[in-house]
Parts: C-alpha cells; structure tokens; sequence
C-alpha cells in the first residue's frame, strides 16, 4: 500500500493495484455478473489489475454454461475478454477448484493456478480489493 | 413434504442442516446454486451418496444446464420445472432457505 | 395430471440480485402449464422490488418486473405488493407495474388458507 | 395435508395448520423481523398456528437484544405476545440452541424444547410451512 | 489519530433486507468523526435502492434512505448509484433521493483510484 | 490487510474460508452476523480459539451488543466503529462477503 500522502501529491499518474476477489457462484446471485461489468469499465483506467477466482467462485468461469431456461443471460463467455482488455493477471485457487471436481480445461479462460498462501501474498499487495 | 434447497454446499450450511432434518418420504429438491451438491466429482460428493441410500434427490434440470453440470451423480433424478410442480402437487413444500 | 391445485406463491427476494423471482416465475407458468390454478403471488421483504414498473434493464437481458406484469393482466393472476415491506422499501403507487395492487399482510394469510399449497422462493 | 377437493368445498371454515420455520438470525438480514410480522398478522385469522426455531433462527428470540447502537429498532421482545396473540405452541430445536451455548433461560419466551426427528414430525403435520 | 485518509465507500445491498447499509452508514459516520475525509460512496447492485426518494418507513424505525440523503447534503459527500444496476431496478431520477446522483461505473472507478482505502459492505 | 467476515459461522463457510486465508498480520474483524462467532460456549468456540492462537481477532461491539452476546471468547478484541475505521485506517480491507 502505497503512502497515502504521496498520492495525494500525484494524482495524475496514479497506478493502483486493484484485486476482483470472485468467491461467488453464478446464477443463485448476480454477483459475478455484476463483478464483470466492474471489470470490463476499471479496464479502460490503466491500472495494475487482476482477478482471482476462489471458494464458489471458480464456477463464474467454468465452460458450457447456458442458463436459457431459466430466463437468463448467459455472460460467463464474456470472462474471455479479460485478457484483451489488459486484465491479463487471472488467477484460480488450487483447492477451490480440486474440492469442486474441475481442471483448468474445465474454465473458459486461461488461468494461472495458485495455492491460498499465494492468493494471500497477492492480496495483500493490492491497493484495492473489489468481492463478488 | 418436499425440501428445496437453493444454496451451493460449499459455502453453505443449508444443504447439511436439511439433510438432519429429512426422513424417508420427504424428497429433497435441489434448485438454483443447490445444484452444485448433485454435481459428479467435488468434495460434497460422498455426503450427497450418502443421502441418497436414505431419501430421494431431485435437482432442477434448467439450474444445471445453467451451471453447465454436465456430470450428475447417479440416483439422483433430474426434473424440470413441470417435474418441480408434479413434487409441489405431491408434497407440501419446505423451503430451506 | 392429477387434480387440479391451487398455488400461492411468496417471493422474499428482488429481481437480478437473486434468482428467486426467476425460479419463482418459471414455477408459476409450469403450474399453469400443467393446469392447475396460480390464485395469487404475494410480494413481501425486498421481493416487493418485483412491483417496479421504474425497471429498465438492457435490452439483451430478461425484464423481471414486465415478466410479471405481464402474467398478471394476462392470466388474471392477484400479485400483490405487501403495503408495510413496500412503503419501506419506496415501491408505493407511483411505481406499481400494471396488473399489480398494494395491501396488507391479511392477503397472504388468505392466499395460505385458501390455497392448497403455498410455496416460497427466497435467498 | 386435507384433500384439496374438501377444502375447495369447505372455505367458510378452513382451519389450517400453519408453521413458521425460523431459521435465520436477527439483525444481519430482516427475516426474522418479518416472519414476526406475519406471525401477528396471521394470528388474527382462526387458524392452528405454531412456531419453530431453529437453526440460527434461535438467535432471534434470544434475551438481551440491545440493537440502538447498530441504528435499528429492537422487535425482538414482540416475541413474547405470540402466546396473547394465539401462538402457543412454541418450539426450540435442541441441537440448535446447544451449538449455540443457549438453554431455555436465555431465551425471551417459554418454549417447548424438541430434537430434530419432533421437527419433521411436527413439518409433515403442517399444512403451510412459512421460511423466515 | 493518525494521518487523515480518503475513504471510498462501496455499497452492495439494499437497506432493511440486510444490514450491509446500516453498518456502511455507520462506518461513514466514525470515519468524518476521526477527522477523515469520506470521498464517496458507489451504490451498486442492490445497494441502489438506498437511494429511493419513495421510502416511507413505520415512524419508530430508522429511515435509511433519509439517513444517507441527510449525510450527502449535510457533509457534502457524493453518493452515486450505478446508472445500469438502477435501471434494472427501477432507480431512475424520478426516484432519487436528494443529494444523490446517478452515474456510471466510472465513478467507481474513480473513487477507487482517488480514494487510500475503498471498503465494501454487502451480503 | 484485514479482512472483515459479517455472516453467522453456523450456517456460512464464510468464516472457515476466511481463516484459510489469514496470516499472522492479517486481523479478522467480525461484523453483522459475524460476531455470533466470537460467543462463548458455542460449537464454534474450539475453531475459534485455535485461530486466536494465530491471528488477531476483533469483534464490532454494537454488533455483539445488538444481539445480545453479553459473553465473549477470552482473546477477542472489542471494537466499535471508531476502532473499525482504525483498523480500515492501518489496513487495507478484503470483505469476506
């Protein structure tokens, strides 16, 4: 974190790190929905930005959804963007998907998998932390 | 009397809290992130066998599909939304939300 | 089909945030679907935000509220906004969608007593 | 559950067994706030009311409630006219006020203490279960 | 205490259903009272409907929506309400408390860059 | 960092998930539901306890106040929302919502 006092004084040009914490599963709620659209917007600010996807999370980027007949929108595919809107940091957490029976072949995106301690370290070097 | 149950197990203590309360003839429904239990291959999956040796496990086809829950454990019985009524004309219903 | 039921429906939660509303629209029209009666759905706690005729989501995604406006004028269904949860919540007359109406809790307790079912969606 | 085609024929005189599931704990969420509200509501009509708390919904009729300082209005004690109100039949699931470290004395009315297998008995009795 | 900070306050649930508000509005409070600045607050999601002007809750509980119209005009802090999530949920001038505006993510974006610390309530 | 945990840990894993994910200079703040953890004498106390020996734990006292939770687990740190915004002040904050 950075001192405050410095950036109050440089305003201009400053880069944060900003974190979306995805603990979440689609559908139940909008929160991944919701947090995409956050994504999609802060991408355009050029920040330091990543996700990680963790706890019920991972199921926001897990392939072949199509919840049509529930009378949703399908915006899981949307997650394939991030990389070409410069969010390209995207992580996934070991357990998570282990404990939910997936692989990374089971996700839309590419992702680099990480264990809690590494989720941990990265959070903590964030200025900003954004969950859904 | 039908349960339903609208919470992914992982995070949630909804599904394990029903499953003390259920006995012989009241079936379970699984909908909305409820789902995920019924799911081949996670960490729930033995809790959710063992369930289904005592009651019987529907889950919302249209809420897998959504999810995109290819693999569904075996015995447990996939309905869709008519199915959801036919157990709703059947049973009264307890939501365990 | 066996015989033909009566259906009340509650819904405690709100369009979008939850998938409560969804469920309990699709659970509805299957009922119908099937013949039997959907003699009322009653909209209490943040499931009053069901009632906005304010609404105006993306023209790519479902519209919740329409959804059941539309279900009321069309097939006669009573949904009614609790007066208490909607007055705290500012779902009052001046945004009621068409085929709704506002009133008290006493609805819901006939809907229980006088359906053969009454079945909640909520979070 | 009566045989739907009897109460069709009946509706002067329904008398249906109604029961409120509480399960969820106070102040987080308004539930179980609103589930009281209906319970008073409901009371006014000649039906066979009851009441079970379980799960964290036993927080809800728990004594010493002070909620001033979080800025929200204290109902927890509008529990105790259920009984004046007609709701006599009150029940407390064991294990749930167990976890809790709870007994009986810490709670705001008199209840009937019963395990998990009364419950379902007492559910499958019901002919309208109402979830707060 | 110690440096004085900016804080951005980052709001995802309704008022009443959950306590998410209350709590933000509390935080908000002790923050100004230890003498640091609060830059914003973002009403997303369901947190958009603290904003209605139509609210109207029973005179012995606590008014949510007023509360935060009060702090937005009385300590000049600026409250925003996501334009696409209050679209969907029927949060539109027409129903915007005083002192709020609506306005789109970038804000968002903004207070959390403008901002030493952006803290989340939500459920 | 801290992070700050507003659900009941009876029914939500929330809390478990939290713990997981804490280090020694990461505190953990209980809000909202969240302070029924730090109640003594309940199932969740040994759990608790156990993450007492390895992180610092607060508890928002309106909050415990709220509820009634007039016995706290030895160890927890009251705070009100003065002490909230102290530690939002030392801390960046990661709500484990």
């Amino acid at each position: 974190m950075a001192n405050p006092e410095e950036i109050e004084e440089s305003s201009d040009e400053i880069v944060k790190k900003m974190m979306f914490v995805m603990r979440k599963a689609p559908h139940g709620t909008i929160n991944p929905y919701e947090g995409l659209e956050v994504m999609l917007i802060v991408a355009a600010y050029d920040q330091d930005l990543s996700a990680v996807f963790l706890d019920d999370g991972v199921y926001a980027i897990k392939k072949g959804q199509d919840p049509k007949e529930i009378g949703v929108k399908d915006f899981s595919t949307t997650f394939r963007v991030l990389p070409g809107y410069g969010i390209e940091k995207i992580y996934v957490e070991k357990e998570s998907l282990e404990n939910r029976g997936l692989t990374v072949e089971d996700l839309l995106l590419e992702v680099e998998v990480v264990d809690k301690s590494e989720v941990t370290k990265l959070m903590q070097e964030q200025d900003v932390l954004f969950p859904f | 009397m039908l349960f339903t149950v609208n919470k992914s197990p992982f995070l949630f203590g909804h599904l394990d809290s029903c499953l003390q309360y259920a006995i012989k003839d009241t079936p379970i429904l699984l909908i909305e992130d409820g789902v995920y239990a019924a799911s081949k291959g996670t960490s729930y999956e033995k809790k959710l066998k063992e369930a289904l040796g005592k009651f019987e496990i529907y889950a919302l086809g249209p809420d897998l599909k959504a999810r995109g829950i290819a693999s569904v454990i075996d015995g447990v019985k996939i309905v869709d939304y008519a199915g959801f009524v036919d157990l709703a004309e059947k049973h009264n219903v307890a939501p365990w939300i | 089909m066996g015989v033909k039921l009566k259906f009340g429906i509650l819904i405690l939660e709100g369009p979008y945030q939850h998938q409560s509303s969804d469920s309990a629209y699709n659970f509805a029209i299957a009922a119908l679907e099937k013949g039997h009666e959907v003699s009322g759905v009653f909209l209490y706690n943040d499931g009053v935000n069901n009632a906005t005729s304010f609404g105006d989501p993306p023209q790519d995604d479902r519209n919740v509220q329409e959804k059941w406006s539309k279900l009321a004028q069309e097939k006669g269904i009573d949904i009614v906004v609790c007066i208490a949860a909607g007055k705290r919540r500012g779902l009052i007359d001046d945004n009621l969608i068409k085929g709704t109406r506002i009133s008290g809790l006493g609805q819901l307790t006939d809907l229980a007593i006088s359906t053969d079912r009454l079945v909640t969606f909520g979070d």
